[in-house]
């Protein structure tokens, strides 16, 4: 029981953090804080997927993006197919 | 101590530091200068030499302003746009890598040339520089990310830290190409005096002032509102303070730095761990 | 006239190699061809605009993506509100 409550509150803890002190966070801090390291996997998995097009890649990239977008709080990541 | 070793610093440990707002450069500079506190006004020692600013272009129309604050007589001052090759130690528009304008007699520098441009009228104390540099989209480093160092040998000598260059200014030099529409123009209290130069080498431009002896100037990169707005001379997009270069080079840098990480990781080098806080700072 | 021909050429050029040949570009070359120059854009209009949570921010980046895949870098973008 306890081990619930305590990660319950602290996800309550977690997210009022994000969204205050996340907007005003310096450039490059933002960035790492939001997009970053999800960007890092999913251009590292880009590069051996290699769609044919240019749009076709920005697709995947975005696809993968939208798929993963809780990976802060979730463990790891999965790639489309 | 004295003879420090190269010493290799592991990539994923630091991050090149973007100072968010465009100054003159703490460490791009001969060291003799004096630059006071604000990082904006600078006094010449003896002989000619340069202080860069922070912030480099490399496409697209910028402008910053120079005001003269002191000339005395046997003083001078030259300004303008030079590559990080372009040597500190001599005046801007003394090699391959700059072109400037100096305020005796207004004649403009490129590779130690002097060619007259405002028919020698010259520049004086309150007099304000323009200095204005259209980079062509089409110019084979418009679209560079710059440099993330992560590489670079850093070197100990006087007491100060240097990245190790110099083999890439001889290489630097040797693959200079002319670019069609990249120029530069001068202003005289916001009054275009014409193209100085036309193609121009292709590069990463930042903002250069020399100073021989006791001159001194202060820079305005444009965050505070221009001395002299440059009049709009045609019906061209206006040109953009390097004030604007704050921001838009860290995305850069982001960009830069996360494609450096990105090629540890395919070659197995970088091992992150998502979803949990990631220990390394790429 | 002139002016025209060219930048039309050149992006006739563009378009036949990116279907074969991208895919056999080397690893930093293919993504520069691909995603770099729209996520430059797309991760300085993210930083404007701060949506206040990671997620938000992945989703933001992801929409701007997709609303813009056949973006080349000289052309404009836009940014979704």
């Amino acid at each position: 029981m306890n081990e619930n409550m305590s990660v319950r509150e602290s996800k309550q803890e977690i997210a009022p953090k994000e969204n205050v002190e996340l907007r005003s966070l310096p450039t490059r801090k933002y960035l790492d804080e939001t997009v970053i390291p999800l960007l890092l996997e999913g251009l590292s998995i880009l590069t051996k997927e290699r769609p044919p097009t240019s749009e076709k890649a920005v697709e995947w990239l975005a696809a993968f993006l939208l798929k993963n977008k809780e990976y802060k709080s979730q463990q790891g990541v999965t790639s489309s197919h | 101590e004295e003879h420090a070793r190269p010493v290799a610093i592991p990539p994923k440990v630091y991050r090149k530091l973007e100072h968010p707002i465009p100054l003159l450069s703490s460490h791009d500079r001969a060291q003799q200068l004096n630059i006071d506190d604000d990082r904006l006004t600078v006094t010449g020692e003896r002989g000619y030499s340069t202080v860069r600013g922070t912030h480099s272009v490399r496409k697209g129309k910028w402008y910053f302003e120079v005001l003269i604050k002191e000339l005395p007589d046997d003083s001078a001052v030259r300004v303008g746009w030079s590559q990080k090759y372009a040597s500190i130690q001599n005046p801007v528009g003394c090699d391959v890598f700059g072109y400037s304008i100096r305020s005796k007699k207004g004649t403009v520098f490129h590779q130690a040339r002097g060619k007259s441009y405002t028919n020698k009228v010259g520049f004086e104390e309150g007099d304000v520089i323009g200095c204005e540099i259209s980079l062509s989209p089409n110019a084979p480093s418009a679209y560079k990310l710059p440099d993330t160092l992560k590489e670079a040998t850093l070197i100990k000598f006087k007491n100060f830290y240097y990245f190790e260059s110099r083999d890439q200014m001889k290489n630097a030099k040797e693959n200079l190409k002319e670019v069609e529409n990249s120029s530069v123009t001068f202003y005289r209290n916001g009054k275009s005096l014409g193209t100085a130069f036309k193609n121009i080498y292709d590069g990463e431009y930042f903002p250069a002032i020399s100073l021989y002896k006791d001159a001194k100037v202060t820079v305005n990169f444009g965050g505070t509102p221009w001395k002299h707005r440059p009049e709009a001379t045609e019906k061209e997009k206006a040109a953009e303070p390097i004030e604007k270069r704050g921001f838009s080079s860290q995305i850069e840098q982001a960009m830069a730095d996360l494609l450096f990480a990105v090629d540890l990781k395919i070659n197995g080098i970088l091992k992150t761990d998502l979803g949990k806080k990631l220990d390394s700072n790429y």
